[in-house]
């Protein structure tokens, strides 16, 4: 593990703003201040962060409907992503994405993706992009356990083997797809098992452990930066809320989700182990809740007082037009 | 005997009651138990992520099947259990995921028996969730019916209300083709007087829900509440009284229905919630052009969504929606 | 400079112009090389199913991609290759294989620059077979452009003849948005002028084929030949001048193009490959009776295939696709 | 094994029915006489006759676009079939299929399919209708190697295994996808092994040889049918002929081909194995020989004499109506 103090402080700083940003969106939302179809990323921090504290931002992600970590991870600015979740013209993608679509080029983040499995053929050919021009990026698909049981799954993960493209493959398997758990549509244990039908190279992680995250990553991504091909990465999380804001949570029983919520915390446990080992004091970790906590409230009050999108944004993006 | 019920409580009975009596009768999906088969005294079912079909998976435990999130496969099975036997409901969770799901309509099920000369028999109803209305965004909230209406061998129906919705959902079930039936969010939310029992509305034929001599309004699921308060505004404002027909089906298009308005007002307003190409509208507006040219008196306006994703910000998608004030521009502009 | 050429052989060539001027041009596609990567002496390259790409592979080894066949995963793999920075030319064997590979179209390249406030652009182009004339029966004569010209966000092109074939492909490689190029059947072995060089046909642009002031005959791809043949037969048998225009692209649609024959005409008969529901034949005759209505002095007809599925059988086949008689049929019941 | 002489007879006359049946169609192609796009079994006869052998007329089978020897192996009669290929009045589609969808539903036989892979998601579908209507049938899909690659196999096995449904699926492992061979596209040796994604039972069967696939599907049902689930089971075998009728095979070694051909052919190696174990006399195959010749004859002629479907037929059956 290589991460000086900046670099442990900034992995905290994305995972509490992921975090804190998520709580607001759902008082956002229970408020009726906010609408769409909201999916929380709560409980699964150190998927995203230990991922992405390896990209830069010429490295491509893409997403799910579970969309906003990744985002934040990636390095895309909330202020941006709040307005764009208010449905605002200062919005990072208009206000036309919300967020299912939520997204930024800029920062290599292709988007999240209302259509479950869909940004896993996406990656591939960013995949495929970067080894065709020889640019040395990666590409990184987050997906969910549920969307391994789409058939773009397994046509990409093959295409990428057979290839040899840099793509890592990044499953959050939460144990459930929205209210199924997942031994009840996966017969396997270990979804990474899934990669031997490629021969591709499959590592575990856990995923509520920044840590070992971080760690497995580094190891898939040397993998795939070789030349070698791509890796299937299973990280092993849980989603502290429900399936979507508003998800009464009657399928699955309290205790396990208390279990998971009071002890496996992934920024807790960040925490415990940075302060144990004496990497970072608690009150740099406190000073950045509070920064966090601000940068969030002015976030929501220049959203806002942000303008709408203008009627004529309506039919505007539809196509590429030449000069425009 | 009718009593208010809500469009999903409808839709819930109208599978209750094919499932009683037809033992053939299946209901697979995504989520469509959604942790009903799990044990614990403090696990409940959610019955489909909108709980439309919450409770069925208690009276029907074995015939009510989650899935895993795999649409092909899932659509494909229903194909292949309708052909072989079963009576299956297919809950493509939002008609969107036709884009993971098309294969098995397109080529298997629409296309079964007639490469079979006839032979085979595909009892398939996929019940969908359609169209915009809840800032669901651009893969959430799209209006395809007109590709299931385009693809011969497939029917697609599409309610307007609660009572419509139970019939149809009859119909559709047992009809012996593949039938595509929509659930527009436009009306999700909506309730209203539903007959108790056992009863079909017939697949095919459209209905007049208001009768005027001045011009016609066409519109279908979701956009009939749409012509209806545009009809009351032009009665009350302009004198102009419509005739409006709610189609309920799509395919097959109730040509006669629409003919017959259209030589009584010589005037037509087509109102689709989809994109207005390859569209239903079209459909409606060439078959005017065709088959009632002579009876017409004005141009054929299409009022429908513009030629574009939905937008996820509510003041974008409402001014996406088709609205009464854009059908009675239309109407106004043809007099 | 022109010679003649076969249609393939034009589309070959606009391959090979369009990778030759731009290292980010990429194809992929099932058997595109075919072989043409294996070691051995005695062996050679197919260069595709039906020969078209053939000598691509030993131009360009790097940038033709033979796939698994994974229609899903390859067109997708395409639109997130051209969101990164190449210009990929997805070959989709067969257009009836949309059922297969409609999600990275439908929801993914479609949408993604509406979706993303304009940011992104998807430089795709998909080359693909339609229509019916070889008996390849129900799941490979498909006309389904009515599908991809719906989609708000792609554009779709259909060249009638070897010329426009090779502009409208080079057009649509380098088009910043996804293009579907439709290559018809029942033109594929026909052969004609090309140009040398690099040209490209503009995306968008109907052409006139023949003047004529008495009806206005609109076709595209395929029914280009049959729109003549019928022109050429009303002009000697019934002294009626036809105006022919070829749509080439179907979306955009050349609405002016459109009305302007209309107008001059005041009838118009619309010749489609496809079925008859949500298609270009309806969006036609459709925008006519708005927008043409002041010049329509005779019903709008479309000639199209039935309401059915491509049969296998010749005989069955020769009548289902449209022929000049049945457009000779409809132009003398307009008269 | 256990086989009677009728059974073995039987076995023999249905891998030369398919023999006999399809060089003749490549005559009848060549010389102009019939249409579409043909694609022969030539060469892999063992595999669709050794699992049928284990089949009624209740069992399902869906096939591929590669499709007469699954349809003769089934019971189809081949002057129906003769008679569909040229697409006549009489034939078992009435001419409307064609050989990309011959098809016979009162031999259990869902159909020949165009789209490659589309027929496992539906013999999927029979399996479950089998295990609902407790039926004690089975459902069999016959696919190609290049087939595994599609979304749809991925589905539907992940599907079956979750459900136990009665599903043998068969993958015709005959070293090419069209011209493509299958180890450019697929990374793992076995095909087999795809189906431990989905903690399924597979096995692996010398496709060549009549007795081997016989054998193992024996295994297989019996799996299948006690209600453990399904099965995958992978035959190696081979195409004698090109991909379709037509293809110039350019794209393989002639001398790979010769080896199968001369020394794997199945019904060599069935008269072979039978000779040698004294279980049928060769005269008897002569036999059967000259039996299958004759039939085909017979239905060449009947095809060739055969109406063409009247023009109304071409919007008939488009839609199942009450009553007609
Ligand atoms: C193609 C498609 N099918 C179904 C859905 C509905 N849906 C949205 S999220 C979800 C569950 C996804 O589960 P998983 O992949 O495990 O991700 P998680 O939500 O657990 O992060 C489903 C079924 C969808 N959006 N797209
Ligand atoms: C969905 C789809 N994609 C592509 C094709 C074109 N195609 C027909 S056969 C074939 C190869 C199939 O290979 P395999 O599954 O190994 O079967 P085989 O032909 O070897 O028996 C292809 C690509 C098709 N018919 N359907
Ligand atoms: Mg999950
Ligand atoms: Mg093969």
């Amino acid at each position: 593990m290589n991460l000086d103090r900046t670099q442990l402080l900034e992995a905290y700083r994305r995972m509490r703003r992921i975090r804190s940003f998520e709580e607001r969106l759902s008082d956002l939302v229970t408020a009726g201040k906010m609408g769409g179809f909201m999916h929380l990323y709560l409980g699964e921090e150190a998927v995203a962060v230990g991922v992405c504290s390896h990209l830069s931002d010429q490295d491509i992600v893409t997403s799910t409907h579970r969309g906003h970590g990744h985002c934040i991870a990636k390095g895309v600015g909330i202020a941006e992503m709040m307005a764009e979740l208010f449905g605002r013209a200062t919005g990072i993608c208009k206000g036309k994405g919300g967020s299912m679509h939520i997204a930024d080029l800029d920062k290599g983040m292709l988007g999240a993706n209302g259509i479950v499995g869909a940004g896993i053929p996406l990656a591939t050919g960013a995949g495929l992009s970067a080894q065709l021009r020889g640019s040395g990026e990666v590409a990184v698909a987050f997906f969910g356990d549920g969307a391994t049981n789409q058939g773009a799954f397994h046509e990409s993960l093959n295409m990428a083997a057979n290839w040899k493209l840099p793509v890592l493959y990044v499953v959050e398997n939460n144990g459930f797809g929205e209210f199924t758990p997942t031994e009840f549509v996966i017969p396997v244990k270990d979804i990474a098992v899934r990669a031997d039908s490629y021969a591709m190279k499959s590592l575990i992680a856990d995923g509520m452990d920044f840590f070992d995250v971080f760690e497995k990553t580094g190891e898939a991504l040397d993998h795939c930066r070789s030349g070698q091909g791509p890796v299937l990465l299973e990280c092993k999380t849980y989603r502290f809320g429900g399936h979507f804001v508003g998800d009464p949570l009657v399928y699955r029983s309290k205790e396990e989700a208390e279990d998971w919520i009071q002890n496996r915390d992934p920024l807790d446990g960040f925490e415990q182990q940075c302060v144990e080992a004496s990497l970072v004091d608690a009150s740099d970790l406190r000073q950045i809740d509070l920064e966090v906590k601000e940068e969030l409230d002015a976030a929501v009050e220049a959203a806002e007082a942000a303008p709408m999108p203008d009627p004529s944004e309506l039919t505007a993006d539809v196509y590429f037009e030449e000069g425009a | 005997m009718s009593r208010k019920l809500g469009f999903g409580a409808a839709i819930n009975e109208a599978i209750q009651i094919a499932m009683q009596t037809d033992p053939t009768v299946i209901l697979m999906g995504e989520d469509v138990a959604g942790g009903g088969k799990r044990e614990g005294d403090d696990i409940d079912e959610m019955g489909g992520v909108l709980g439309t079909t919450r409770g069925l998976v208690k009276s029907f435990p074995d015939r009510v099947l989650d899935t895993p999130i795999s649409e092909m496969g899932l659509m494909g099975t229903g194909v292949g259990a309708a052909a072989t036997g079963l009576r299956p409901i297919v809950e493509l969770m939002f008609m969107d995921f036709l884009g993971t799901s098309l294969d098995p309509l397109l080529n298997q099920a629409a296309k079964l028996r007639y490469m079979l000369g006839g032979k085979a028999r595909i009892p398939l109803t996929v019940r969908t969730v359609s169209g915009a209305g809840m800032q669901a965004a651009a893969q959430h909230s799209q209006s395809l019916y007109w590709i299931t209406a385009g693809i011969p061998g497939l029917k697609t129906v599409i309610p307007s209300n609660p009572a419509d919705a139970k019939g149809l959902l009859l119909a559709a079930i047992r009809d012996d083709n593949p039938v595509v039936f929509c659930e527009p969010k436009l009306i999700l939310r909506t309730s209203g007087e539903v007959p108790e029992g056992d009863y079909e509305v017939p697949i095919g034929k459209a209905q007049r829900i208001r009768e005027g001599h001045d011009v016609s309004l066409i519109g279908f699921g979701g956009t009939v509440p749409v012509c209806q308060k545009a009809a009351d505004k032009l009665a009350r404002e302009d004198g102009i009284e419509c005739d409006v027909i709610d189609l309920r089906s799509l395919q097959p298009l109730d040509e006669e229905a629409i003919l017959g308005s259209l030589e009584k007002t010589g005037r037509l307003v087509v109102v689709d919630e989809s994109t207005p190409r390859s569209s239903v509208a079209s459909d409606v507006a060439a078959l005017c052009v065709d088959q009632g040219f002579d009876f017409l008196e004005a141009p054929v306006k299409r009022v429908t969504a513009p030629h574009a994703p939905v937008p996820f910000s509510r003041t974008l998608e409402q001014t996406y929606i088709p609205s009464a004030e854009r059908v009675i521009a239309a109407v106004r502009e043809q007099a």
